[in-house]
């Protein structure tokens, strides 16, 4: 069920192409670890993409590689963001040529405030929104701004770290769990903002195990396994075949 | 065997044939040629290698497995030597009783010290350390040397002096650290094979084997639940805490192990050459353990005897290489060869063998993040992997299990 | 009388009041459920009764003991495990090392000396982890450095770890989040499981209502630090105020 | 009361020393958490870079003196710097005597050069590794440093006396009926750490600079994301500080005279200091400086020494283990930084 | 005997600071060891060899057998100095131990050469103890020591300052600055001087500064300095900073004295020390023959006039090499009994005696000030008086040098 790339190395043909994010047989270790085995996939302007797996199928470790973090070593491969090539740059490069990431663990980097936080992500262009914007999206973030943010509680660091992306201006959004430690109602807003964010015409990749959630706001799904791609396709398609739920997502 | 598995029994039995072959092994060359320069195979820099490696794994049980970084343990070191030539001052020159009150007296320092210390960790407690072996020398060098009260003999070093008490000796002991008679500073054989010599020395071996004792010990103590805990405490002190686990007393006791075996090692350079220095308890030469432990790696068995090694082989053997014997090495030249070879070489050794350990700590730490025993291992592995090569076709392309630490 | 009483709890960080007046009552061999918005102060009251925090008025009575002023190794040998919101394990040793340390702890107190004894020499503690990873389905990870395991592993390792100890209050601070739905589930059977075999009273913390019906026998909603309601998990989900609050569609 | 004055002033000069070197290393080892045992080695290459430019002025050409003897019964030959030919004795000798703070300009740029080559040839590769493993990479290289100073300098003490004109004593206190001499330079020291410090401070605090580089710290990766490139902030905080470290001592020469080890006296207790003052806190480790300084100075007085004998020896190590064990974190540390 | 040259060779062990401090003084009298080596092996001009009134010495080496060295680095600690003593001894086969720089080491390595049977010749040590309460059968020295300074300085001082002063002392807190302190205050104040107050500094001190503030204000006319090398540039150094020099104090010029100088402190002090009065074992502007043939020899192979370090380190191998030739062995005790009681002269001191019971030469002491107008960059010091031999004479069984208890012990062939 891969599927075939739809651009070449050829830089002219990849910006004809219609993806916006491309990756194109991406292969990642940590180490000598070999984690991502060579994956393809393109995510299309504007559209949301579920990312989904088991635990350990290398879903992190393909947003990391997006990201250009230190870790995982991408060794082989090609990563296109709107025709930058995103592989030959650091993450901080790549942060400003479009990509905002916000990790498993949030990564809220201690001694900060919340303000701090959120002023760090607007010391490089581009900016994105204002604070004020982002914690009328947030307002729980208003209120403990002056907070350290390592003290916030599960969901509230969250939420800044979802602030903290969109503090910048930035093309894709990749989202590791961001319904992880949420309240019900908190992910039904959460959810809202994503909707608003693609609104705003921005692109976004969600890895989240709750699947059918994910589904249900996705345009399109990627399914790893052990490192590689097993599904690329609609969501509702992901969601109509129970066979495929039952074996790679357990739903 | 012992009590250990197959790999340590392995190890031990390599490090025993090492130590007890040393004489041999350290004087590979033939005396009258002009690399016996490089021979260590002497009494005192042997038991030196011996001694330091007793201090070495002793911080490194500390610091290797606890991640606790000391910067005082030469104070213990130095209350060690300085208990050890009071026992001789007023007992006997048998090592016997001063190497045991070494121990005892660096282990209760280290109770003091250590149960302060650790009431702070990182950084915070390296300075409390040092700034307690700081105030040991410097008491020990002027303020408890005073004539009134003189405790430690100041610059000089404490030693013994014909009207000290003595009162164990008997005539017909020799008058120098002996055991049960059979003088440390005696060798009990001396080989001499077509041009080799090998010289067999008492006090070596009663260092060494202290030292297989000490590292045997240091062995189980790696592979026991304790070892396992103290490990623990460097990963996660929170984790450890919320399993039911009170890690002061762990860290304290590895304090005092670590201290004790300080002590033992500076019992021992006493009972090899009955003089106490202050600049034992100085920061440079806590810094000097330290630097063996990385240098060697840190939380490795064998790695801090190597790095002991190491660092005392560049003292002893590379700072006597003047210009002399470099003419000698490169007589061989043409004269204007010759004295450009003397020229290139002369600031790396002789008084400039600070120069040459200084550039190989930062080439050994860059090039070998583990220390002088990955640069083994890798050896090692290079040559596995050159037999291997036929059966895993593509070694990369498997996820690799994170070898046990502590190898 | 429950196995742990709270009583008029307290706890103000600065301005805030965390908790304000929190009066729990948890039975013997049940599973009760905390549930509340984010920054209900959740988590607070966990680290209040394992010793992390000290309330500042109140107490805190387990099995009819005090814990307050009790250091965290305390009240874990009275039989009080914790898992973690963010994994707290061993990350530079093995997850069999992992294992085995609460395994001693249970057996050997908060310290002993026995550093000649081999750990691998000590059978029934080996066996005892390997059969307690087998029971979270992770002995194929035994060997493996515990930090490089992914984030859903890291949880399961660390449940194991405090399950080991047989502790007679398990307290879960959302045990499942970012944890895939198979191993969801494998968890909500095993906790049921465990449940059966021997005593044990959990409370655990979760914001995947899944998770908190299948296995709550009561369950208590905490808003702004306070106990908002506490009943059983059909009547909670009938609450409308709840509803509003917290549950949001997900009911 | 002239005596206590007295020894509050040579106490803050003592703590301007200790302030300053503390400053540069507090950027490096409270900051970047890089422990760097060369930082000494800094300190010393400034000074050394007075001694450089000192020697450099000099530089002289040779004429025999048929006169004079030297000491083996030869003629004599006698030295005349290049810099008196060219312009003049009077200029010429102005300029070989204020050899010292002209190389404060010097020193600058070498300063900065070295610590972006230090780090970038170096201490980058070492931002992840144990702290263990950049305590033995730099020691190392501060023995190298230090013997490659030793090697062109000799082990002895070299002079660089400030310029005549700074040279003597001022009575501080002839305004107010004290007696109090002071060395002029050392009243210059003083001046100069204020402002060094105070430039520091108000680089640090009045950018986004310093709010960076901690955060860099505490959580390279995440800051990366943010778009911001954290090597080269880096690269240039450590450019600051071993500036920091050798424009102590370049104005250090003339209170005591460098030679080769000199860095290595004051390593230790740098870190000390800047321990005392909380790691990651720059003003604590301009505090810990000053009243290290203080302390020590009142330690030295005869009353001190004879009421307390030693207690010289070992007031910096007891003051130090007192303040850590009533401040978990020295007198302003921050939370988390190197705890563990 | 220990090492006893069962070749053509016999093997020296000069054992010195390379690294640390005194490095430059190490590589000085390292640099006369290895001249004196050629002396004895008939290469070179042959130096004091020419002057010294012994003839036993021919320069065919030391009994025929051609003198070869190896060295060591003591790195002015007892330990390392030790270390690489019993290297020389151990593994080369070194017969004698020359060189140090410092009393403490030379203490340790006399305890140990006594021990192992060897001969030590001890290079720069000042410390009474030396030569007193630790004075070894094994152990020579042939450097003065810190009562003879006292007792050369002490006339000179009074004669230049008068009779009514009083002295503050800074004292480096180990042994030879407290024995430094003990005589000199002890000659001084029986020349009617009054001792103020003695400090005792640390010996890591840098800056001397609040140590110096409070001479200011004590009343005190003199300062004495009993520090040395690096302590001792910088105390001077901080003193002339803060204008000592220049003051009136009880109607006085202040004065500052250094009771033990050398020629690399001169040197690292600078313009610091014109005019300060202290006093020295040699210096190589003294004009007997022996003096000048040492100076040109040294002069001509290194291109600079030796050190009073490296003078007695020159000394001591000839002495070493004489006693051997007149004893015909190598063995120590033989040695030993050749070198107690010799009488010598043309090594630049004047006529010298080795005391037997003490092993101390007894010699002139020269009182040095620094130089007002120097000419060259060596012409430091000047010397000021050559202080007779006689007036710095004391008993064996002086109470500074271990009193009646203080004995050599027997000599040690070793095995
Ligand atoms: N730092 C690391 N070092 C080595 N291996 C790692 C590291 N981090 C992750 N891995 C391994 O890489 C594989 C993929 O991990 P990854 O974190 O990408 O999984 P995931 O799909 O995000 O899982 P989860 O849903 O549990 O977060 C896992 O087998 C994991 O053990
Ligand atoms: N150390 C602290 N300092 C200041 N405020 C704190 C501290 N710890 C927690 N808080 C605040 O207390 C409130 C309760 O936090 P807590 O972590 O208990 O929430 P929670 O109920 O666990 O939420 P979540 O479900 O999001 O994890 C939060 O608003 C948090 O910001
Ligand atoms: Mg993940
Ligand atoms: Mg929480």
């Amino acid at each position: 069920m891969n599927v075939k790339p739809d651009f070449s190395k050829n830089a002219n043909l990849a910006a004809t192409a219609p993806a916006f994010l491309s990756i194109y047989d991406m292969h990642a270790y940590y180490g000598e670890s070999y984690i991502i085995q060579g994956i393809s996939f393109n995510v299309h302007e504007g559209e949301i993409l579920a990312l989904l797996g088991r635990n350990g199928a290398g879903k992190t470790t393909t947003l990391r590689g997006i990201a250009r973090m230190d870790s995982p070593q991408v060794t082989h491969g090609e990563i296109w963001l709107d025709h930058q090539h995103l592989h030959t740059m650091k993450s901080h490069q790549a942060a400003v040529a479009g990509i905002g990431l916000v990790p498993e663990d949030r990564s809220i980097i201690p001694g900060l405030t919340v303000e701090e936080n959120l002023q760090l992500a607007q010391i490089v262009e581009p900016i994105g929104w204002t604070l004020d914007r982002l914690y009328d999206l947030f307002p729980r973030l208003g209120e403990r701004r002056k907070q350290e943010g390592v003290t916030l509680s599960g969901g509230e660091q969250q939420m800044l770290a979802i602030a903290r992306a969109l503090a910048r201006d930035i093309k894709v959004l990749l989202l590791d769990e961001p319904y992880e430690g949420l309240a019900p109602v908190i992910v039904d807003e959460i959810e809202k903002t994503l909707i608003h964010i693609k609104e705003q015409g921005i692109t976004t990749v969600i890895v989240e195990q709750n699947a059918v959630r994910a589904l249900e706001l996705a345009d399109r799904s990627v399914i790893l396994d052990t490192g590689s791609i097993v599904f690329d396709g609609t969501a509702a398609e992901v969601l109509e075949n129970a066979e495929l739920r039952a074996e790679y997502l357990a739903i | 065997m012992l009590g250990l598995n197959s790999k340590d029994t392995m190890l031990l039995i390599v490090v025993a044939f090492l130590a007890l072959a040393a004489p041999f092994l350290l004087n590979p060359f033939p005396t009258n040629s002009s690399l016996a320069q490089f021979n260590a195979g002497y009494p005192d820099l042997m038991q030196r290698f011996a001694i330091f490696g007793i201090f070495a794994i002793g911080f490194n049980i500390l610091f290797g497995l606890t991640g606790y970084l000391s910067f005082g343990h030469a104070a213990f070191l130095g209350v060690g030597s300085y208990a050890a030539v009071w026992m001789f001052k007023l007992l006997s020159y048998n090592v016997i009783p001063a190497i045991i009150l070494a121990v005892i007296v660096a282990g209760l320092f280290s109770v003091l010290i250590g149960y302060v210390s650790l009431r702070r960790s990182g950084i915070y407690f390296s300075i409390l350390t040092l700034a307690f072996a700081q105030m040991s020398f410097a008491l020990a060098y002027s303020v408890l040397s005073n004539p009134k009260f003189n405790l430690t003999n100041g610059e000089t070093g404490l030693q013994v002096y014909g009207d000290d008490p003595q009162i164990l000796h008997r005539a017909g002991l020799p008058d120098v650290p002996h055991l049960f008679g059979w003088a440390m500073r005696d060798n009990f054989l001396e080989l001499e094979v077509a041009g080799w010599e090998f010289t067999f020395n008492n006090g070596y071996y009663l260092c060494a084997v202290l030292l297989l004792v000490v590292f045997y010990l240091a062995i189980r103590l790696f592979r026991s639940p304790f070892g396992l805990m103290l490990r623990a405490v460097k990963s996660n002190q929170q984790r450890l805490n919320y399993t039911g686990l009170n890690p002061k007393p762990y860290t304290l006791a590895a304090f005092i192990i670590s201290g004790m075996y300080a002590g033992l090692a500076g019992g021992l350079l006493a009972a090899m050459d009955p003089l106490a220095g202050a600049e034992r308890m100085q920061w440079t030469a806590s810094g000097e353990v330290v630097l063996m432990t990385i240098l060697g790696g840190a939380g490795t068995l064998i790695g801090p005897v190597l790095g002991a090694g190491f660092i005392k082989y560049f003292e002893n053997i590379f700072s006597k290489i003047n210009d002399n014997v470099l003419h000698q090495w490169f007589a061989f030249l043409p004269d204007g060869m010759e004295d450009f070879m003397v020229f290139i070489v002369h600031p790396f050794v002789g008084k400039g063998w600070h120069l040459t350990l200084g550039i190989l700590f930062m080439l050994v730490v860059t090039f070998l993040p583990g220390g002088l025993v990955e640069g083994g291992q890798r050896i090692a592995r290079l040559f596995r992997r050159g037999k291997k090569k036929t059966d895993t076709p593509d070694p990369e392309h498997h996820p690799k299990e994170t070898p046990h630490v502590a190898e | 009388m429950g196995i742990l009483e709270v009583k008029g709890v307290n706890k103000r960080f600065g301005g805030l009041q965390a908790l304000g007046d929190v009066n729990l009552s948890v039975q013997e061999n049940t599973v009760h459920a905390i549930i509340g918005p984010n920054g209900a102060g959740k988590s607070t009251l966990l680290n209040c009764l394992v010793g992390k925090l000290i309330p500042d008025t109140g107490s805190v009575m387990f099995d009819g003991k005090s814990v307050l002023g009790r250091t965290p190794y305390e009240i874990n040998q009275m039989g009080i495990s914790r898992v973690f919101q963010t994994p707290e394990i061993f990350g530079d040793l093995t997850v069999f090392e992992n294992m085995v340390i609460p395994a001693f702890a249970k057996r050997d107190g908060a310290f002993r000396l026995h550093a000649f004894e081999s750990v691998a020499r000590e059978r029934e503690i080996v066996e005892r982890a390997q059969q307690m990873l087998e029971e979270v389905n992770m002995l194929d990870k035994l060997h493996m450095h515990s930090a490089s395991l992914s984030r859903g592993d890291k949880r399961r390792l660390e449940m194991a770890m405090c399950l080991l100890q047989e502790p007679r209050l398990l307290l879960l601070d959302e045990p499942t989040a970012g944890m895939a739905r198979a191993d969801t589930n494998n968890t909500i059977d095993l906790l049921k499981e465990i449940k059966e075999k021997r005593d044990i009273t959990i409370c655990i913390i979760e914001h995947d209502m899944h998770v908190v019906f299948s296995l709550a026998d009561r369950i208590t909603v905490l808003a702004q630090g306070s106990p908002l309601v506490e009943d059983s998990p059909e009547n909670i989900r009938g609450n409308p105020k709840v509803r509003e609050a917290y549950l949001g569609e997900a009911a | 009361m002239d005596a206590i004055l007295l020894q509050i002033l040579n106490g803050l000069d003592k703590g301007s020393a200790y302030a300053l070197i503390a400053l540069g290393l507090t950027l490096i080892f409270g900051t970047l958490g890089v422990v760097n045992f060369a930082h000494g080695a800094l300190f010393m290459l400034g000074a050394f870079c007075a001694v450089t430019l000192q020697r450099l002025l000099s530089l002289s050409f040779e004429t025999i003196d048929e006169t004079k003897t030297d000491f083996l019964g030869n003629p004599l030959k006698v030295k005349s710097p290049y810099v008196e030919s060219w312009f003049g004795p009077e200029i010429g000798g102005a300029i070989i005597d204020w050899a010292v703070p002209l190389s404060i300009l010097v020193a600058i740029p070498i300063m900065i050069g070295i610590g972006f080559a230090m780090e970038r040839g170096l201490i980058k590769h070492f931002y992840k590794r144990p702290h263990a493993d950049q305590i033995l990479v730099t020691f190392g290289l501060a023995i190298v440093l230090q013997e490659v100073i030793k090697y062109f300098f000799g082990a002895n003490p070299i002079q660089t006396p400030p310029p005549d004109a700074l040279m003597g004593v001022v009575n501080l206190g002839s305004w107010l009926g004290l007696d109090l001499p002071y060395p002029i330079w050392r009243l210059v020291y003083f001046l100069f750490a204020v402002v060094v410090i105070g430039g520091v401070f108000s680089f640090l605090q009045f950018t986004t600079f310093g709010m960076v580089v901690r955060a860099g710290m505490a959580d390279r990766e995440t800051v990366g994301l943010l778009g911001i490139d954290i090597d080269r902030r880096f690269t240039i905080m450590f450019g600051l500080a071993a500036a920091v470290a050798g424009l102590a001592g370049v104005m250090y020469g003339p209170i005591v005279a460098p030679n080769y080890h000199m860095g290595m006296d004051f390593l230790v207790l740098s870190f000390v200091v800047v321990v005392v003052g909380g790691m990651g806190s720059l003003p604590g480790a301009v505090l810990a400086g000053f009243m290290l300084g203080i302390l020590e100075s009142f330690a030295s007085t005869t009353w001190a020494t004879t009421t307390l004998p030693g207690i010289n020896q070992i007031i910096i190590y007891l003051v130090a283990i007192i303040v850590l064990l009533t401040r978990p974190r020295g007198l302003m540390g921050r939370k988390g930084v190197m705890e563990e | 005997f220990t090492n006893e040259p069962t070749g053509s060779t016999v093997t020296l062990g000069f054992n010195v600071p390379q690294s640390g401090p005194y490095a430059d003084e190490g590589a000085d009298e390292l640099r006369a060891q290895q001249l004196a080596v050629e002396h004895l092996n008939g290469e070179g001009d042959g130096g004091m060899l020419n002057t010294f009134s012994s003839k036993a010495l021919d320069g065919t080496g030391i009994l025929g057998k051609k003198v070869t060295f190896v060295t060591g680095d003591t790195q002015t600690k007892s330990d390392a100095a030790r270390a690489a003593a019993k290297s020389m001894i151990e593994k080369d086969g070194a017969v004698m131990i020359n060189g140090g720089s410092s009393s403490g080491v030379a203490v340790a390595v006399q305890g140990l050469c006594q021990e192992a049977g060897i001969i030590f010749m001890a290079g720069l040590t000042h410390a009474n103890d030396t030569t007193g309460k630790d004075r070894k059968a094994n152990g020579f020295r042939h450097f003065f020591n810190a009562y003879m300074s006292g007792a050369a300085l002490a006339p000179v001082l009074a004669n230049a300052y008068g009779k009514e002063r009083r002295a503050y002392h800074l004292t480096a807190d180990y042994n030879w600055g407290w024995t430094q302190q003990e005589s000199i205050q002890a000659s001084t104040e029986a020349l009617g001087w009054e001792t103020v107050e003695n400090v005792l500094t640390p010996l890591a001190s840098t800056d001397f500064s609040s140590y110096i503030a409070p001479v200011l204000n004590s009343g005190a006319d003199v300062l004495v300095l009993n520090h040395y090398g690096g302590n001792m540039v910088n105390s001077l150094t901080n003193a002339v900073q803060f204008g000592l020099r220049d003051k009136m104090v009880n109607g006085k010029q202040f004065e500052i004295v250094v009771p033990l100088y050398s020629e690399l402190m001169a040197a690292g002090a600078g313009e610091n020390i014109k005019g300060v009065l202290g006093s020295m074992n040699w210096n190589w502007q003294l004009t007997d023959e022996g003096s000048k043939a040492f100076v040109k020899s040294f002069g001509e192979k290194y291109g600079r006039p030796p050190s009073n370090s490296a003078h007695t380190c020159y000394a001591q191998v000839l002495l070493y090499a004489d006693a051997v030739a007149r004893a015909g062995s190598f063995a120590p005790c033989a040695v030993v009994e050749a070198l107690e009681g010799f009488e010598f002269d043309g090594l630049g001191n004047g006529p010298t005696l080795y005391r037997a019971e003490d092993h101390q030469c007894f010699k002139d002491v020269l009182v040095v000030k620094g130089a007002e107008n120097p000419t060259n960059e060596y012409d430091t010091l000047e010397v000021v008086e050559v202080t007779p031999r006689a007036q710095v004479e004391y008993p064996p069984n002086h109470p500074m040098f271990g009193g009646d208890e203080a004995s050599l012990g027997e000599c040690n062939d070793g095995a």
